[in-house]
């Protein structure tokens, strides 16, 4: 008999009203913003926190991505803050006591080019020095990993090698976001869903003091954003502009297949992702779309590249049916690199442009942007995520990394 | 697929064409004079609406002019379409909702 | 003068023709054995060698008078999209845009003729007959092998004869060019793209053709 | 046992087909579905349940049933197909699934296709209601396309008997709008085409199946309409009963579709359950085809009195106010249990009857097939009489008609049908009035349902409801809904995640509502239009990758470039790598050769002798114009406005971030006319950027951009003997180093005529030139350098010794030995760097960041031990740093690294932290097997750093 999901808890968070004030209020109850409001009262012990939550919870990008995580990123900065992600996933069910299926069957990313090798290899080599697990692989090895991946050299894009993280993997993104919730509100965080921020209160020196919501005004010690695409609507309205573009990401799924696909494979050059959940889905991102949009929704031809592109990598994959598609909202930076810390704004704090990669990094994510929040100051892992790099030219390309993103 | 209307060629499948972010932000006369930070808002900012939005699009594969389009970021409705170089036609202000 | 006599001289090419090769020249026998006669049937064929001088300046300026009168037919506009005159073809590419097509060997002629009658006005004249190759498509099936990969409105009403088009057919981009109702279409398209179309077509093309 | 009848039906009576399921034989008829014929021989039950094993069966007769999934072994191989959608064939073999399906390894060898397709009016929906709307918008010669999911068109007609209009059968109507459609030169009738999105900017993906062909194929036809008419109809919706899962119960509908449209009785004794109207024809029809049905249990405690009496008359017994409690039978259904509900819904009240019956025929209610709607951004409303969501207001340019909008009798549907047709054409530009409704019977203005959301269980509370099935193929019952709810969760997306209700194969088309039902009463709202609906997303039907990707896989997935010259490298036995699109020759073993002994040979010869390589990939630009000069000085770092006619530079271009994007050789032919060239990859970026940077920012500047790349073919001659090869190439040229000096360019004819451009530049350090003919020429030019220089050993090499050769010299390359974040000073390249003027990104080297000393800078590196070499993307960091203690501080990366052959030893380049102020230092690579390489870090040119060769 196919394997049933675990159980969930019997109990996951309270609906409370929204309180006249808090001490810190997250804006956006994302995966960022639930694992915010967690380590604020797990490491800092700050509990009078709300996170406000324009529709239901965790329905934005975590309810839409692939679920892909890693930590193999290129440049040292942003190997550390996934790894330190990654750290906490490994122990992260236990802490929430919630199995989310977080499972670690390794990421391929595949080489298609002399270049890419080149890229791939230094990747590994990088990796390697920044203590991040990294192999490459041959086109041999490849099939052995993944047996349904075509390694024939006689394809328009041969596969030349892959990098392997063999610590890499899924989790449940759902499951992910609720054992987040249900341990924030255990810690006495209030969850206000549907209550939309509208506007910022400030003082006569400018320093934000707490919002405007679809549910009333709430007086905040501190206001954490960590509303993804959203971001910049909200920033406008304090007149403070960003490096942001919003831009439609889709993905979709399969029926259920028995398992197929052991693995997790991405392509930047052919551009596929995919994965098989554990329901037995087959789970594929397809590419960003070109412009700016809010619509959770995307073009059409990027799913029929996509398709076309996946069945030149899994030729098993031909009658395999899309089953359901949808878009999410991904905030993108100039360097493909989040941006972390204190604003100019006083009081005001920023975790956003994690684009199309964010799901990964969500623990810590939220770790480091509690720790930020409650000093006042960037936490160490945050401290290269400034805003500041866009003014000093000091960016953190990861493009080559990210480049059709997770 | 967005349908869009190249001011030269006609309605043509968004795939015939190219994003160019937003629209009518000038190349500063003098980037010499421009602070770091100022240099860096012109580098990397661009307003990011919830709402109609002046964008610009390259028609690559066909006419291979630049234009504009006015397309409101979430329906994409497109409610207004002109060469480069020209103002924006309509007095609306952006939604940020 | 008239255009015929602008296209006269190929010499030149009449004595390197046996050093010539067109990007398909190597296909011939699979384009005719992938075409089919009949009511439903379609053709498709390389016409190699056209003359092909892109023409770029501003449209209402006095050289594009001269150019008309050289031409015996003003440039046309997006809505005329081609005009024909004698054995030349002019299409519209763009607002300053356009594609003067002859017959092989043309070239030259029509070149020196045209540098003229810009004479120094700000434009550009540039020899691309070897940049593209044409294929053309044609019989009663051509509109909708076309179809398989071109999403431009190519029903009579939208498109017909003296209708050109950038677009793209599949992953290419094209200058599509209808010649005549039955339909026939001229698919310009780059040398190095030519062999991707080419067995795009004949593919498509096995749809229609029992 | 066969419940086929005698007579009737729409099926071929003289076509048995033979088919398979699960191993065993059976036949059916030539209009069947997999499902009617299994029907037609006994079998109702599919396969177990995905994680309970509880049996299920056939429930509907379309895409919404939740059960019926099977695998297809034959015609081919599919997982995961409706047996209610799957057309009987001769042959065909089916194996029933437990939810989940396989993907076989044998190649897919089915054709599949797409087509691109305009159309003034699309009509989805070949019902009634869709039927008349394409009849009227086709008289006004408007371009109509009409497409519908099933075989043949008549929708919900199909399913029927007594419908008439105009006085005779439905079907004859149907008949005669077809002959007139198919009349109509303008309009267009797909069948078996089913509409599975509807984008922005009318924009509708129609996936059409295509039995006929080997394999099983299909079409995706991609269609922009000016109007769009949805008359997709309604789904029948389940109700939520103890044991509502077992097979046996079937949807009403579906009963009768499979008695009228395949002649097949699914049961010899039925009951039928419903909350309205549509139910009672089952049941009579039930009756007159033979079967016993003791009762007809009825939601309402008042329903029609016309349709009790007709009940009645067919002696059926109407049980009003009442609902099944529970179902008996393991495999099939044996009996009911039937009890009163009290007004309000909430208890059972009376007792408890069992009825013996092998067959439960349910109706639930209906709900408009709105998805296609929602999908174009229409919205929903609640419609508390209907007790079903309906389309409230149009988002783009469509129209609803018939039940897909709640509109349930067929006098109505046609009307509504008739009128949108007409006023669709009218909008798109093709006026037209609407014909007058025919008069219709048999299918009349149904009286309100009474919904009942949730059956109360006959014992226990919802938390122990574990056979209430809200969606049967997730196994996910009242129990689960409500475990949800007492969790804490209270919103419908998290129900449905919670629970995974909605999210198996049917996508909730039957069960999506009913569980909104169950929501709605278990979360105490007011109405299931308080708790809304999840999101309705494409595909309204699965549909396979294989159609998505279309006939762009294998060899037509992506474009492969060639030049003119590729037959001969072919020919030559070369191995090729891809750049970009293009295919390049990559280096030429002889027989018996690897790769590094072919580039040592290649290099040889162009270092000690001559070689040729075809340089044709390279990205070429004419500019044209009086202000070129200028505009090549805003875009390159360095000047060219000054360039002597006749004279060639080479250039950098940045970014206006300052990072390095491209670089090339261009020459000046004449005072306003400049030839770029650019790196392959690059070609297309290249000019898009100079001609955005022309248009959108200097539409003053007089400058026309025109790509030649193909015009070109390219033929680099390389080698301290490539000149005694051109002079006999090009006797008409005077080939001396004064009279054609370096980085110039001159015009001539070759020996054999053509006309040709020959520039004298290096990218190799050796004296070498570049042969630029029109392509036409280019395989005949190729061939003649190579026999003009046969007698001095000429040698083709390929991208590989071309890396080699520039790498000696220290020339980086783009892409390789940049990665977007290198500025021209990061390779050395300050003394490209313009001072006393402005250009594109000169602004960004003054950044903090990009003035600091310690930038990355390129540098040589020399491994210690000569024949070491360095893995390119290999790490660097400084001798004597603990590989143990990660993080290690990298010094940068190995970024190209060769064999050379002229230093007769291994050398690589790379990026270094501070490089140029740690010349002469050694650094160390580890490598992925634990070894590390140490190497000396030099300067990047390495070989003639003086540059004595570049004259010959
Ligand atoms: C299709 C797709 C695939 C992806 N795949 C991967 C992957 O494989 N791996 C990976 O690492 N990452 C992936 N990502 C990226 C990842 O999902 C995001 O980076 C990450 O979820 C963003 O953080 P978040 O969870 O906090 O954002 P969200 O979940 O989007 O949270 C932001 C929240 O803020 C709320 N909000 C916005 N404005 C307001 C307001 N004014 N008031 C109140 N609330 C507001 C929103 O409703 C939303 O719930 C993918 C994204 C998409 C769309
Ligand atoms: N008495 C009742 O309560 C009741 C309830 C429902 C329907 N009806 C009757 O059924 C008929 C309904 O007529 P109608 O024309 O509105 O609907 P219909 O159900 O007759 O026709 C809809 C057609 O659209 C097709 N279709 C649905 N979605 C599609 C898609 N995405 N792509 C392609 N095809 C698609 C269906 O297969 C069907 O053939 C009327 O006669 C009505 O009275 C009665
Ligand atoms: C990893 C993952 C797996 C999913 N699996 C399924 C699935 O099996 N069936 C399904 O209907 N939807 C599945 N979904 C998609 C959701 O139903 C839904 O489309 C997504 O959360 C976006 O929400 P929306 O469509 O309501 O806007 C999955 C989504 C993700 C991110
Ligand atoms: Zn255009």
């Amino acid at each position: 008999m196919p394997d049933q999901l675990p159980e969930h808890p019997d109990w996951l968070w309270r609906t409370p009203d929204p309180k006249p004030s808090y001490d810190v209020v997250v804006v956006g109850a994302g995966g960022h913003g639930l694992a915010t409001a967690h380590y604020l009262a797990r490491n800092h012990g700050i509990t009078n926190v709300a996170v406000l939550e324009r529709g239901w919870l965790a329905g934005g990008n975590m309810a839409r991505n692939t679920t892909i995580i890693r930590s193999n990123y290129l440049c040292e900065e942003s190997a550390a803050i996934y790894e330190h992600a990654l750290k906490l996933w490994e122990g992260l069910p236990e802490e929430l006591e919630y199995d989310f299926l977080f499972s670690q069957r390794g990421v391929l990313n595949l080489a298609h080019t002399l270049q890419d090798v080149r890229e791939g290899r230094r990747r590994v080599g990088a990796n390697r020095l920044g203590g991040v697990d990294a192999e490459w692989l041959d086109p041999d090895e490849v099939r052995a990993f993944c047996p349904i991946v075509n390694t024939s050299p006689d394809v328009r894009h041969p596969v030349l090698g892959a990098t392997l993280q063999p610590r890499a993997g899924i989790a449940k993104h759902d499951h992910v976001a609720w054992a987040l919730a249900r341990k924030a509100d255990s810690h006495g965080v209030d969850l206000i869903q549907n209550c939309e921020v509208t506007g910022f209160v400030r003082d006569s020196h400018g320093a934000v003091v707490g919002v405007e919501t679809s549910r009333g005004r709430i007086a905040a010690g501190r206001v954490a954003l960590a509303a993804a695409g959203h971001t910049s609507t909200l920033t406008d309205l304090l007149g403070l502009r960003l490096p942001l573009q919003s831009h439609p990401l889709q993905a979709l799924v399969s029926e259920l297949l028995e398992p197929v696909h052991p693995t997790v494979v991405m392509s930047n050059h052919v551009h596929v992702y995919v994965s098989q959940a554990h329901k037995g889905e087959l789970v594929m991102g397809a590419g960003i779309d070109s412009y700016n949009g809010y619509g959770q929704r995307g073009s059409f031809h990027q799913i029929e590249h996509q398709m076309a592109a996946a069945l030149e990598l899994f030729p098993i994959f031909a009658r395999a049916h899309v089953l359901r598609t949808w878009g999410g909202i991904v905030d993108v930076t100039p360097d493909a690199s989040p941006i972390i810390g204190p604003t100019p704004v006083e009081n005001l704090y920023l975790n956003c442009g994690w684009g199309t990669g964010g799901f990964k990094a969500t623990p810590a994510s939220g770790w480091v942007y509690a720790d930020t929040i409650a000093h006042g100051r960037p936490h160490p892992l945050a401290a290269p995520f400034g805003l500041e790099r866009f003014t000093t030219g000091a960016l953190i390309d990861e493009h080559g990394a990210a480049a059709v993103a997770h | 697929m967005l349908l869009i209307a190249c001011p030269w060629c006609g309605e043509r499948d968004e795939t015939e064409y190219h994003y160019g972010g937003q629209a009518h932000v000038a190349h500063p006369a003098d980037p010499a004079a421009l602070t770091d930070a100022e240099w860096g808002e012109y580098l990397f900012v661009r307003a990011n609406p919830k709402g109609d939005f002046a964008e610009r699009w390259l028609h690559s594969a066909g006419c291979r002019r630049w234009f504009n389009v006015v397309r409101h970021t979430v329906t994409h409705d497109i409610t207004a379409v002109y060469p480069a170089g020209q103002a924006r036609p309509d007095a609306h202000t952006e939604v940020t909702a | 003068m008239t255009a015929d006599s602008l296209a006269a001289d190929n010499r030149a090419v009449d004595r390197l023709a046996h050093l010539r090769r067109s990007p398909l020249g190597g296909l011939a026998d699979r384009l005719a054995a992938g075409s089919a006669p009949g009511p439903r049937g379609v053709r498709l064929r390389e016409i190699p060698y056209l003359a092909q001088l892109n023409l770029r300046l501003d449209p209402i300026g006095p050289a594009a008078r001269r150019v008309a009168e050289a031409l015996g037919t003003p440039l046309p506009d997006r809505t005329a999209s081609v005009t024909v005159t004698g054995a030349l073809r002019v299409l519209w590419l763009g607002p300053d845009e356009w594609l003067v097509v002859g017959p092989d060997g043309t070239a030259p002629g029509v070149e020196q003729t045209l540098r003229q009658v810009l004479g120094d006005e700000p434009g550009s004249l540039v020899d691309l007959s070897a940049n593209r190759t044409t294929l053309e498509l044609s019989g009663p099936s051509a509109r909708a092998v076309l179809e398989h990969g071109c999403s431009l409105d190519l029903h009579p009403r939208a498109f017909g004869p003296g209708h050109c088009a950038q677009t793209t057919v599949s992953k290419v981009q094209v200058i599509l060019d209808q010649t005549d109702a039955e339909p026939t279409y001229r698919l310009l398209v780059r040398a190095s793209f030519a062999r991707y179309l080419a067995d795009w077509l004949l593919d498509a093309m096995s749809e229609s053709t029992p | 046992m066969s419940n086929r009848l005698p007579t009737g039906g729409r099926v071929d009576r003289s076509a048995p087909l033979r088919f398979t399921f699960d191993g065993v034989e059976y036949t059916g008829l030539r209009g069947d579905t997999l499902a009617s014929a299994l029907l037609a021989n006994g079998v109702l039950t599919v396969g177990p349940s995905l994680y309970r094993e509880r049996p299920r069966g056939i429930v509907t007769a379309g895409v919404d049933d939740p059960h019926a999934l099977v695998q297809l072994e034959r015609p081919h191989s599919e997982p995961m197909q409706l047996a209610t959608t799957v057309e009987l064939c001769d042959g065909l073999a089916a194996i029933s699934l437990q939810g989940r399906g396989r993907l076989d390894e044998a190649p897919d060898e089915a054709r599949y296709d797409k087509s691109y397709l305009h159309s003034d009016v699309l009509v989805v929906g070949g019902g009634p209601a869709g039927l008349a709307a394409a009849l009227t918008a086709g008289r006004s010669g408007a371009r109509v396309v009409l497409v519908d999911d099933q075989p043949e068109l008549g929708g919900a007609l199909l399913g029927g008997g007594r419908e008439a209009i105009d006085g005779r059968p439905a079907l004859t109507w149907v008949a005669e709008v077809r002959a007139e459609l198919d009349a109509q030169p303008e309009t267009r009738v797909l069948t078996r085409a089913t509409a599975i999105g509807y984008h922005d900017q009318n924009y509708v993906l129609v996936a059409e199946r295509r039995p006929d062909l080997p394999g099983g194929g299909g079409r995706l036809w991609h269609f922009r309409a000016r109007q769009v008419v949805l008359a997709t109809g309604a789904h029948e919706r389940p109700l939520v009963f103890a044991g509502n899962d077992r097979p046996g119960v079937m949807s009403a509908a579906a009963v009768r579709s499979y008695l009228n449209r395949h002649a097949v009785l699914p049961g010899r004794r039925a009951v039928v359950f419903t909350t309205g109207d549509s139910a009672y024809a089952t049941a009579l029809e039930l009756a007159a085809a033979g079967a016993a049905v003791p009762a007809l249990v009825d939601t309402r405690p008042e329903p029609p009195a016309a349709l009790v009496e007709a009940a009645g008359a067919a002696g059926i017994e109407v049980l009003t106010g009442s609902v099944v409690v529970g179902t008996e039978g393991e495999a099939r259904l044996t009996g009911v249990r039937i009890s009163a509900l009290a007004d309000d819904g909430s208890e059972l009240t009376g007792p408890v009857r069992e009825l013996a019956c092998d067959l439960l025929a349910v109706c639930g209610g209906w709900s408009p097939a709105v998805h296609l709607w929602s999908m174009s951004r229409g919205t929903v409303r609640y419609d508390e009489q209907l007790a079903a969501f309906v389309p409230d207001s149009a988002a783009q340019a469509v129209r609803a008609v018939g039940s897909g909008r709640g509109r349930h009798d067929l006098a109505g549907c046609l009307s509504e049908g008739l009128t949108a047709g007409a006023e669709a054409a009218t909008a798109a530009g093709f006026p037209v009035t609407a014909p007058v409704v025919p008069s219709c019977s048999g299918d009349e203005q149904p009286a309100p349902p009474r919904p009942v959301w949730l059956v109360p269980g006959e014992e226990g509370d919802p938390s122990t409801w574990r056979d209430h099935f809200v969606d049967a193929q997730r196994d996910a019952t009242v129990a689960d809904v409500h475990r949800a709810i007492r969790a804490g969760m209270r919103s419908v997306e998290h129900i449905k995640r919670y629970t995974t209700i909605g999210t198996a194969h049917d996508q909730g088309k039957s069960c999506g509502v009913a569980a909104i039902g169950v929501i709605a009463q278990l979360l105490g709202a007011r109405s299931p239009g308080d708790v809304g609906t999840t999101t309705y997303r494409g595909p309204y039907v699965p549909v396979s990758f294989a159609l998505l990707a279309g006939r762009e896989r294998g060899p037509l997935f992506d474009p492969v470039r060639t030049t003119p010259v590729h037959p001969w490298h072919v020919r030559r036995g070369a191995v090729f790598e891809n750049v970009g699109q293009w295919q390049r020759p990559h280096y030429y073993p002889r027989p018996g050769e690897d790769m590094d002994t072919a580039v040592w040979r290649e290099c040889r010869a162009a270092r000690e002798g001559v070689a040729m390589m075809d340089a044709s990939t390279l990205g070429k630009i004419d500019v044209v114009g009086p202000d070129a000069g200028v505009f090549l000085d805003r875009l390159y770092t360095n000047g060219f406005a000054k360039l002597p006619v006749g004279s060639a530079r080479y250039g950098v271009m940045c970014r206006a971030d300052g990072m390095v994007f491209d670089d090339g050789v261009t020459v000046r032919l004449a005072p306003e006319h400049y030839y770029l060239t650019t790196t392959t990859g690059n070609a297309a970026a290249v000019l898009d950027w100079m001609e955005e940077w022309l248009q959108t920012e200097w539409p003053e500047l007089r400058v026309r951009c025109t790509s030649v790349t193909e015009q070109w073919t390219t033929v680099a001659v390389v080698g301290p003997r490539s000149r005694e090869v051109l002079a006999a190439l090009a006797p008409g040229l005077d080939v001396s180093n004064e009279a054609f000096p370096f980085m110039t360019v001159r015009h001539t004819e070759l020996a054999n005529g053509v006309p040709a451009r020959i520039c004298r530049i290096s990218f190799s350090g050796e004296l070498a030139y570049e042969i630029n003919v029109a392509s036409w020429y280019g395989l005949a030019v190729w061939e003649a350098v190579l026999a003009y220089g046969a007698h001095a050993g000429i040698t083709p090499y390929g991208t590989e010794t071309m890396h080699v050769l520039r790498a000696e010299k220290g020339y980086p390359i783009v892409g390789q030995d940049t990665d977007g974040t290198v500025t021209p000073q990061d390779l050395g390249m300050a003394w490209i760097v313009a001072r006393h003027k402005d250009f594109v990104g000169k602004r960004s080297f003054d950044r903090p960041d990009t003035s600091r000393a310690d930038r990355k800078h390129l540098v040589g590196l020399l491994p210690v031990d000569r024949s070491e070499l360095l893995p390119e993307g290999a790490q660097l960091v400084a001798p004597g740093a603990d590989l143990a203690a990660v993080p290690v501080d990298p010094l940068g990366h190995v970024t190209s690294s060769y064999r050379s052959a002229a230093l007769g030893r291994t050398f690589a380049l790379a990026l270094v932290r501070g490089g140029r102020d740690r010349i002469g230092d050694t650094v160390l690579a580890p490598l992925a097997d634990g070894r590390t390489i140490t190497a000396t870090i030099t300067e990047p040119v390495l070989f003639d750093p003086k540059g004595t060769r570049r004259d010959g």
